[in-house]
This record gives structure tokens, C-alpha cells and sequence, in this order.
């Protein structure tokens, strides 16, 4: 989605433009259930988050971004990675923890990274992104570069530390930063409202010196203006930015996570706010052709198991590159 | 090991069964951490919030710097606090209250504090788990004043020494075994009494060879210990269950017995507890006392995601210096525990 | 000026109060007049940060405060110990590292603490006091106290993640903590709005869910009858607040510290807004006798020189009990 | 040292003109950390927010997990930063940054990430500081995989090691010695040479004990080398300037001649990098190759505030097994330091 190098096409009402969103927003879907799929059946280790009702906001983020642009994300990265331009295969082939994967087999899905398309990595810490986006942010302006940061984060990362030093710290700088907070409303196995005081993210950034903006970010359309608007801004050098995006998070914190403690009812009325179906009929009504849509959930189909079973049979990173990528000086090499 | 009868209880129920205790006993004991009313992370607390409500089993935002602090004030107007920080990893977000208040509050004070927390901090490699969920650091606390570290490697264990941990008035950093929680164990039915700090537990004896270990590489050590007996080898192994204080006395009488001396832990080598019981040892009973010191620890290098990669960093064979480099079973538990992170 | 106990007298207009308000005032400023005397003169080790300007807000806090409310301070916290009810004389031993202190000598100056009259401990990390004044709060409300934490700190603290943490806990929870921010409008070398975006830490506080009032910390009759007011509610169970007290700080950061970079035209004004010479006209007007301005400045006088001249002369701690107090278990002894 | 000529200067200065170099050479190497822009704490940045303005000399808000974190985030789009901590003690409001991400970034993520961050540390005790701001936890950081850990005694050092810190691709720790910024010293006139980590200082030459050291202590321990040297007794003396990586096989090859090892420093001795060197050595050399491996590190208590106690911590004179047991003379430069904490 992201338009490598160049501007970005104008945002609205933009067939050509609400077709990619939806691709993209298809492609993250499927990418997940195929990954659910998968790790059910033992094929990958480790933990896995996926992100079902999420998918307009990082489709819709990315859709305003340059492939030089960075992007910080957290332990619910595949979507933001996916976005920003990284390549499912090899996003599976790490999700696998196999020989040629993104992080060569040493992050696994809950650090995904591809730096060749600005997306510096999913983080295992909660709020752990925010401050190496301002900081990249700082960097970016140092070198005169008008590329600009993006952070995703959750809702439950607002109570973290950390947010209030990296907005502040955006704010004094005027840095070129995009903050997302994804709103699902929860955080692991809590209610986020039942542990969060005041009148929520937007409130606290604004209160901080980030304007922020409360939007609906189960609506492509809505996250893509709005993102286009301020990424406007951002890279105009008018400081940073906040959107805090209201969405469900259909499934449990992990892939084995019942989450049974959640209220049925309210999860499927989670599922009725699906962003994919939402987007689907505004292209049907716009006129695009049924043939279209299911020729996007065909290709998605297609490269996900074509990633799943590559990862699958792809051989494991070698024992001794376990010692590679340490540090350059007072690495230890292999056989202790 | 006990004349009384026991019951067969995973490590994590173990813990479950010390809180409960201790919570009846003492009203002002309370527990505070994030999902802790679920039950906790890995069910540590699980049907406690129905017993002892809101009020004592306290869910938190993320927050760990306050978590820790917080825990740090309720300590000082006289209540004790479990503060479960969910994953040791986590620590690192709230280390200027552990290192820089609580560790320090009582000496700072001359006296006037009494900071009586236990920091839960389940540790150690699980499930693939990465290089920021999969951290052992406990020798670091060793090396910081005004602390007790504790790293139990089994069932009886955690609940005597969390028993210990919870009445004790001292900062007590109790480090969980994450890969051990449903590992089968038992303990003695009716009231858990605490363990003592600083008393390592003699889980084999002879003559072969000292072995000193901790926390969830014991078991591997035992099974170690008991195929080298089948050769006929026997050796003297320890299991410290706390590292700081840790039992100078009961590894330097076997020490000068078998002249031998391996640490076997499963956090990094370098730099490692290991190193401390060595050069403690060195300087007890003299060079010329000992043949051989040695440490089995991880490499230098950050705990990776990928199985095979993994392995390479768990000790899950035992080399040189002991005799008879036999291969130990790789870990067979760690499938069922609750944990969703 | 805490009335042990007992509850405290009426705030407003009520010259008794007021009169001790303003000696508790003059005893803070002749207790660091003092202490920096004698720091010049090499009599007290390591640093001291005295706080002239800024004495109406612990007086005016402490007005309100009961003995066994607690409370927790900064690197500042002189006056804090002393509006709390900390004995000058016992100060003076701990600021001079002497047997008798209050830390026995392990903690000097900026780790002033007397549990026995509720100062938990002055602070040598900005922001440190933050979490362990709510947990204070939420350990006195599970022990069914009606005891409050009072939670001293400055406006460089309002940067940092404690500030953002502690302020959601303490409204999630409903807990008694009334904070206060003494704002000097610098920390350290930086003057803290080239370092602060956003509307103040009020506003902060107000989004995040405490709800907060900014006033003009220099007026201790204005702080007096905030804090008396906000205590009230605090002690009634309606949830923390906090009060953004305006003050100035007349010195350097520390004692050995110039701060030539400061604008002389800047501080000559704040001592033009000197709290104490500023309760003294009130009192003058209110028809106070003179007299007894006099006498409360001599008894100071008398307090602190004593307090001096006793801690000057008094024994260092023996050197093994340097090994005291570490912990229980595992404590080390003496002789290596 | 040297053959070409050298000037008189003082550590702190040493460092700022390491820097100076290097931000003249490079564009992308920057600082940020509270109140740089007047100098830093301790004047080590004194006079360059004027040549390099307030883009490259960043005085920062009191957010120590965001210099921390920012500097990281700084540096994976090319930049070098200098994050400045002011004193050690709060970096543990920034282990997650620090432990987490920093240490781990170029690992996990399979070698995308060059973390190429200098961490400015200024450690240890200076002028009755308390138990809040003297701590020094470097043997922490050899423990942790990831990182360079520097550990400077002297002027030449201190800018020799920065230079190579800030072109390293590593994260470097480097742990400015607090206690010794006023030291006179000497530096080469001319460019700052980097000096390669790894590589140890031999400070005296002698066959009768090989003593291993670094950091502030250094000065003592030569001091007390030279009282010897006068009684007779020539002592080998490494400064290890780095203590990940260190110089194994200088120590080994100085112990195979002497037989008698002795670490000191200055961190508490239970669990300090000591021990690491001494269960080294033990391993490579055999027990047998050595008659006396001891350490002399503080006990384990918090640095207490007043002086006669602090100097109970203090390493001020050399105790057993160094012959003739010599007090060294107290520190004599703990005046003039502009830090104002
Ligand atoms: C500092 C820290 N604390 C706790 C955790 C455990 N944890 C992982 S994800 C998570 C919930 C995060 O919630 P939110 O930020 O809302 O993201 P979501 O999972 O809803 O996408 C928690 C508590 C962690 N990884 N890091
Ligand atoms: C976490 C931390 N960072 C930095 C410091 C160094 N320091 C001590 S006081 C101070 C300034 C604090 O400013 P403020 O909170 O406004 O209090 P003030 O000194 O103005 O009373 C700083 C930066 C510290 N003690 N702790
Ligand atoms: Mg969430
Ligand atoms: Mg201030």
C-alpha cells in the first residue's frame, strides 16, 4: 500500500485508492487465519497476536506513507508490517522461525521487522515503540529527510510511562510523528476502562501538546482521510499528531487465549462492526464489479498458503547463526 | 522427602496454595498486578479474587513502574504486598523502584522503613518466547544490597519459600520458574511451612563431583545426576533455592570432600552467578583445594526465537567437567500451562 | 504545624492559623539560611538543594494534614519534613551525616525522613515519590485508615512517566493522594517550559482524571485554604486531586550551583513575591503585634543555630554502623 | 605513554574534546540529554551547543526512558547519538529502553538494526552522593549480550575510548569515572586516536602479583603499586579500560607468571565482574597454576552518605594478599567538579 518514493495519491472518494485499501485490509485478514490456522496445528512456535476487526487502521495508515517513512509497532504487528510494504512469504517464513525469514528465525512474530520498507519492528514491550519513533522522528529532521514516524499502539499502552514522555517530547521538538493508538477497547485480559481514569487517549494527548483526534477506525474510509490529513501536516513540519481510532479486537490477547471471560454478545456485535464488510459495501454500492472483490479474496487466498506452506518446508536457520548479530566487538562465537 | 503425606501438585499450584495461606493468615497481604483477578497470567492467583475481592486482589493498568512503586508504599503504612510483575522481562520498566526505592529505602532511612514486598518475576526461557520474554537476570540482584533473591526449582519449594517470602521483612525478588509451572511435583499436606532462606536443598548425594544449580535447569541436573549414579558415578548436588543469601557453608563441605566443583544455571554465563560461587569458593578453600571449577551457562547472546536456536542457548546436556558427558532428556512440560502472553 | 491526631482547625480567616502558617515559614527559610551558611563553609557533605521562594506551599499543605497522614517529597524537601512535623534539630544531625539523625547518617540531606510524624522520605529521583504516595494511599485504604498520602514534587517531575501512571492509579482506584506540584518554573539548569509542551501540568492531571486547580503557591493563604478544601474531599473518599502551586525559586539548583544563566532581572522580581514578606503584611494588617513577628524570628533564629551548633559538634555514626539496616536476611557484616 | 607531545588536561575535559572531534567529523553525531545544552551536569559537553546548535546538542525534559529510547530510535535511521544519563543511577529509569530494546535490537530483529548508541553513564560515588546517586552496577552489563561496556581511569583514556565509542556500531556503555573528572591528566596533542576495546592497560610491570582493575579505583591501586614497587615488590597492574570485551589474554599470560591474582573495584564485591575474572582465569589456567585468587570490592551495603561510613565503602587502601598491606593516600580531587546535583 505504501507508494514507495512518491507522493501519495489523494485521499477520498477514489475508487482506484478504496480498492487497494480493501486489498490490503483482505490481505492482513487472510494472512492472520491462515497464520491461526497454522499455529493451531502446531506449525509455529511462540506467541502469536492476531488482530481480526482491526485491519482499516493500519491498512488506512499506511495508505498516506512513503516507503521511507518509519513506522514503530507493537506486539500486534503483522497488520502494520503487512501494510507498510513487508512481504507475507517472508513474514512467514519468520513466523515459522525459518532460514530466510525477516529476523532470520530470531524474533518470531512478536518482532517483525523490515527495515528495507521503514517498518522498524514489532515489540514484545507494551509502549515499547513509542519512544524509538520520536527518537527516529529527531533522527529524520536531523538529516533534513521529510520523511516522518508513525507509532501503533494499543489502548492499553496509554497508561504506560512512556506515553507522556514521547508525546511531550514530540510536541517540544515539533517532531515529524504520527501517533496511532488502536482502541480495542482492551488490553490482554482486562477492560481497558476499568483501569484507565479521565476522558481517554485523545484528552491526555491533547492536554500534552499532540493534537489528537477521536475517530471510528472500523471505517477505511474515515482512518484514510483522516490519516491523509494529518500526515499532511506532519510532514509540513507543523509537529506532531495524535488519532486515536476506535475498534474491536475480536479474538483473545493470544492464539490460545479463549479470552472466555469476554461477553459473547458483545463480540459478535464486535463482528457486525467487521471494517472488511463495511468497506465492501461502499465499493458495491460506488459500483465496483462483484468479480473485482472476489478476485482480491482469491489472491489473498492464493499467497497466503503459498507463504504457509513455503515457511513450512523451508529448512530451520542454521545452529551456529544463533551466535551471528550479537554485536561486533565481544561477540561470542559458537560450542560455549 | 517428607515423613507426612503428600499431595501431587504442579509448581504453579503450589504458589496458588502459599497466597491462599498466607492471604487467610494475614489480612493485610493483598497481591497487586496486571489480570491478576483472572487469575493471573499463568493462573498463579486463579480463584482468589472470588475469596479475597477487589480489594486484596488488585488488576492494574500496564503500569509497572507504579505497580512496583505503588507496592514500595503500601509496604511502608504496614501491609504487605505481592507485586507480580507478570514476566521478569518487565522488570526492566520498573527498575528505579526495585533498584533505586526499594532496595534502598530501609538502609537510606537508617531504619524506618520496612519495605516487606515479594516481587513475583516469573523468568526464564518458554516457549519460544524471544529475546524480551525470555530473560534470566537474577544474578544481577545478587550483586544489589538491601535485596533477597530467591529461585525456586519445584513444587515444595515454591510454596514453602513463597510462604518465607510473604512473611519475611525484607524486599524478597522471588523469581517464578516459567518453564516449570506445570511441571509435577508434591508437597506435604497441610499447612506449608516456610523454608528458610539460604538453605540449599542436598537433591543427590556423593562423592563424584559438586553440583550446584537453581531454578528450572534442576530438573535437568537431577536427571543428569541420576543417569551418571546408573554408571555408578555419584555426585553431590545442590540446589540453592535462593541465590543471595546462598549456602557457602553446605557447597564448601562437599567442595572439600569431592574436590570438584560445576554450576550449572541457565542464564548467561558470563557474568553469572556461577562466576561469584567459583571465585567464593577459591577464596575459601584455596587453589590447591580444588581440581577442577567450572560453569555450564548459557552463551553470551540474546535468547532467540527459532526451536533450534533456541536449544542452543538451554542447558539441556551436561559437558565437561563431568564425567561421563551424558545427555540429559529434553524438557517434557511445556505444553499445558496457562499462560497467554 | 501538623495537629497530631486531631482534626484540623478551620482554614480562612483565622489569625492563629495564620500565625502559625507564617511561623512554620520562617522556620523552613531560617532552617536553609542556615544549612547553606554552614554548607559554604564545608560543615555539611554532599548536596543540599534549599528551596527559598517556594515556602508558603509545604506550610500551607501541612495546615491541613494530620500526623498520621503521610507524605512523600522530592530532592527539595526541607520544608517538607519540617511542615510534617520533623524536628530542625534532628534535621541538622542527618544534613551534617551525624550520629542521632534521622537516617542515622546514611541518608543526608536529600533523603530526609521521619516515619514517625509521616514523612516517608525525601527523594533523590525526580518523580520516585509519585508511585509510592499512591501506594501509600491504597495500603492506608485497605487498613480502613482515614488517612491520606500527600504527594510533593515538581514541575520537572510532570515529564516524566510516573507522573502519567500515578495520577491514573490514583483515580482508578478512588484513592486518598492529594498531589501537589510546586512549580519554580525550572529543574535543575532548564527552565521547564522550553521542556513542557501542552497547557501545564493541571491540564495533565485534568485529562488523566484527577481534577486539579492551579493557584498562586507564593499566597499561603490561598494554599491554606486550597488545601484545606481539597483535603476535605481527599479524606471523604471522592478520589485524589491535585494543586499546581506557582512559586519561584530564588537559588541555584543546588548549593554549590550559581545558576549565572538566570536572568538577574527574573529573580530580583520573584523575591518581589516572597511568600513570607507577603503573610507578614496580611498579619501587619490583621493587626498581629509586632512584636510577635519579632519573636517568632528570634525563636527561629535560636532553633536553627542551636540545631546547628549541636549537630557540628555531635559524634559521626560508628563506622560499623555502616553495616546496619541493609536487610534481615543475608546481611553482610563488617571488616569484608 | 607517548612519544609525541602531550598536554595537561583534566578528564572531563578530555572527553569533551573526544567529542568535539568527533561531532566536527561527523554530522550525524549528536547529544541529547538534560541540560547538555549548558554543558551537561558535569561541563563535559561545555561550550559545543554554541558551534553545533541546539539540532545536535539537544537538552532534553527530565524523561529518561525517552532519551534513552529516542537515542535508539535516532540511530535506526542513521544518526550517531550520544544519549547522556548524568549519573548512572538514572539509567534505571531506562532499562527497558536500555536492556530491552537497545541491547536486543540488532539481534531480534536478524542484523537489520545497527543500535550504533554511546550511553554516557557517569558512575560511581562522588563527594557523599548517598545511596541514590553512587551505585556502580557495570558488572550488570557484562551479563547482558548485546553491548560494550567501558569502563575509563584517566584522561587519555577517556578520550581515546569515547572516540571509539561514537564510531562504533555497537551500543557502547560507557561508564564515565564521576570520581576522577577533575584528575589532571594528559592526553597526545593532535587527533584523539580511538583505542580499541578489549584491549587492557599495562600500567606497571612486576613478576610478584598481577593486579586487575579499572574505573575510578585505578589511581589507588597504582598509587599502592608504587609504595610497593619502593619496598621491593613489583606488582603487574592491568587497567582493563573495557570490561566486555576484556583482555583475557593479557591477564592469563600475566598470571601464568605470577601465580597471584587480585581484582579490585570499586562495585560491591558479591556478584561484581571480579568474580567473572577470576572463574576465567580459573578455567583457563586450572586451579593448580594458581596459589591466590582474591577480590577487593565494597561490602554489600548501599553507599551510606556520611563520610566516615562512606569510606567504609570506599576502596582506599589494599588489603591482604598484597604484600606489605599499604595504605594508599585518599583521594585528593574531589574538590573542584562543577557538577551541582
Ligand atoms: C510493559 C509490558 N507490560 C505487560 C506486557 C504484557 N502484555 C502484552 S500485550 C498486553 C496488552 C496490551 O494491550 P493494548 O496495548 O491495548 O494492545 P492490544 O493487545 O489490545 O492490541 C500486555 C499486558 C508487555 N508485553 N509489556
Ligand atoms: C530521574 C532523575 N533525573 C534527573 C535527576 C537530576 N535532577 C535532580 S533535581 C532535578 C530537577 C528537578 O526539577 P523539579 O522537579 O522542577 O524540582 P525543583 O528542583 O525545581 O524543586 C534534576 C534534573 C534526578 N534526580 N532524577
Ligand atoms: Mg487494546
Ligand atoms: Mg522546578
Amino acid at each position: 500500500m505504501a507508494t514507495p518514493g512518491g507522493a501519495p495519491a489523494p485521499a477520498g472518494d477514489n475508487l482506484r485508492r478504496l480498492t487497494d485499501l480493501y486489498r490490503m485490509m483482505v490481505r492482513i485478514r487472510t494472512f492472520e487465519e491462515t497464520a491461526l490456522e497454522a499455529y493451531k496445528l502446531g506449525e509455529i512456535p511462540g506467541p502469536l497476536h492476531v488482530s481480526f476487526g482491526q485491519e482499516a487502521i493500519p491498512a488506512g495508515v499506511c495508505a498516506s506513507l512513503r516507503q521511507d517513512d518509519r513506522l514503530t509497532s507493537n506486539h500486534r504487528g503483522h497488520g502494520h508490517a503487512l501494510a507498510k510494504g513487508a512481504d507475507a512469504a517472508t513474514m512467514y517464513l519468520e513466523l515459522y522461525g525459518r532460514d530466510g525469514g525477516y529476523c532470520r528465525g530470531k524474533g518470531g512474530s512478536m518482532h517483525i521487522a523490515d527495515f528495507s520498507v521503514g517498518m522498524l519492528g514489532a515489540n514484545g514491550v507494551v509502549a515499547g515503540g513509542l519512544a524509538i519513533a520520536v527518537g527516529a522522528a529527531q533522527g529524520l529532521k536531523l538529516l533534513k529527510s521529510d520523511a516522518i514516524a508513525v507509532c501503533m499502539f494499543g489502548d492499553g499502552a496509554t497508561n504506560r510511562g512512556p506515553f507522556l514522555e514521547a508525546l511531550n517530547w514530540a510536541a517540544i521538538y515539533t517532531l515529524p510523528v504520527l501517533f496511532v493508538c488502536e482502541d480495542n477497547g482492551v488490553a490482554a485480559h482486562t477492560e481497558t476502562r476499568t483501569v484507565t481514569a479521565g476522558d481517554g487517549p485523545a484528552a491526555r494527548a491533547n492536554a500534552i501538546g499532540v493534537p489528537a483526534v477521536t475517530i471510528d477506525g472500523n471505517d477505511a474510509v474515515t482512518v484514510d482521510e483522516t490519516v491523509a490529513r494529518l500526515v499532511a501536516d506532519v510532514r509540513a513540519g507543523r509537529g506532531p499528531r495524535m488519532i486515536h481510532a476506535m475498534t474491536d479486537r475480536w479474538s483473545g490477547h493470544t492464539a490460545t487465549d479463549a479470552a472466555a471471560w469476554r461477553d459473547p454478545k458483545k463480540v459478535e456485535a464486535a463482528k457486525t462492526r467487521c471494517p472488511i464488510a463495511r468497506l465492501k459495501s461502499v465499493l458495491i454500492e460506488r459500483g465496483l464489479a462483484p468479480a473485482v472483490l472476489e478476485e482480491i479474496g482469491t489472491a489473498a487466498r492464493n499467497e497466503m498458503h503459498a507463504g504457509r506452506a513455503a515457511a513450512n518446508a523451508a529448512p530451520w536457520p542454521s545452529v551456529p547463526s544463533a551466535y551471528d548479530d550479537v554485536q561486533s566487538v565481544g561477540a561470542v562465537s559458537g560450542g560455549r | 522427602m517428607s515423613a507426612n503425606p503428600t499431595s501431587d501438585i504442579t509448581l504453579v499450584d503450589a504458589g496458588r496454595l502459599a497466597v491462599l495461606q498466607e492471604m487467610r493468615r494475614d489480612p493485610t497481604v493483598w497481591v497487586l498486578g496486571e489480570d491478576v483477578g483472572r487469575g493471573g497470567l499463568w493462573g498463579q492467583y486463579r480463584g482468589l479474587l472470588d475469596e479475597f475481592g477487589p480489594e486484596r486482589i488488585v488488576s492494574t493498568p500496564i503500569s509497572e513502574s507504579t505497580i512496583m512503586g505503588a507496592g514500595l508504599g503500601a509496604a511502608l503504612v504496614g501491609t504487605r504486598p505481592i507485586i507480580e510483575m507478570r514476566m521478569f522481562d518487565f522488570v526492566m520498566c520498573a527498575m528505579d523502584e526495585l533498584v533505586n526505592q526499594i532496595a534502598k529505602v530501609r538502609y537510606m532511612f537508617g531504619g524506618q522503613a520496612k519495605p516487606a514486598v515479594v516481587v513475583r518475576m516469573p523468568h526464564g526461557m518458554w516457549r519460544n518466547s524471544a529475546a524480551q520474554h525470555s530473560q534470566m537476570l537474577e544474578a544481577w540482584f545478587a550483586h544489589l544490597p538491601g535485596v533477597v533473591v530467591v529461585c525456586p526449582s519445584n513444587a515444595e519449594d515454591e510454596a514453602g519459600l513463597l510462604v518465607s517470602a510473604i512473611r519475611s521483612d525484607d524486599p524478597v525478588l522471588f523469581f517464578d520458574p516459567k518453564d516449570l509451572w506445570t511441571a509435577p511435583g508434591q508437597i506435604t499436606d497441610g499447612e506449608i511451612a516456610p523454608i528458610p532462606f539460604g538453605k540449599a536443598r542436598h537433591a543427590r548425594k556423593g562423592d563424584a563431583l559438586t553440583i550446584v544449580t537453581w531454578s528450572a535447569v534442576t530438573p535437568n541436573v537431577l536427571t543428569a545426576a541420576d543417569q551418571l549414579a546408573r554408571d555408578g558415578i555419584n555426585v553431590d548436588v545442590f540446589d540453592l533455592r535462593t541465590i543471595w543469601p546462598w549456602d557457602q557453608d553446605a557447597v564448601a563441605a562437599s567442595l572439600a570432600r569431592t574436590k570438584r566443583l560445576l554450576v550449572v544455571h541457565e542464564a548467561v554465563e558470563v557474568g553469572g552467578f556461577g562466576a561469584e560461587i567459583i571465585a567464593t569458593m577459591i577464596d575459601r578453600l584455596g587453589p590447591a583445594a580444588i581440581k577442577v571449577a567450572k560453569r555450564l551457562g548459557a552463551p553470551r547472546i540474546p535468547v532467540p526465537f527459532a526451536p533450534p536456536l533456541e536449544n542452543e542457548v538451554r542447558i539441556t546436556r551436561l559437558s565437561a567437567p563431568c564425567p561421563g558427558d551424558s545427555a540429559t532428556s529434553p524438557r517434557g512440560h511445556r505444553g499445558a500451562a496457562q499462560g497467554n502472553e
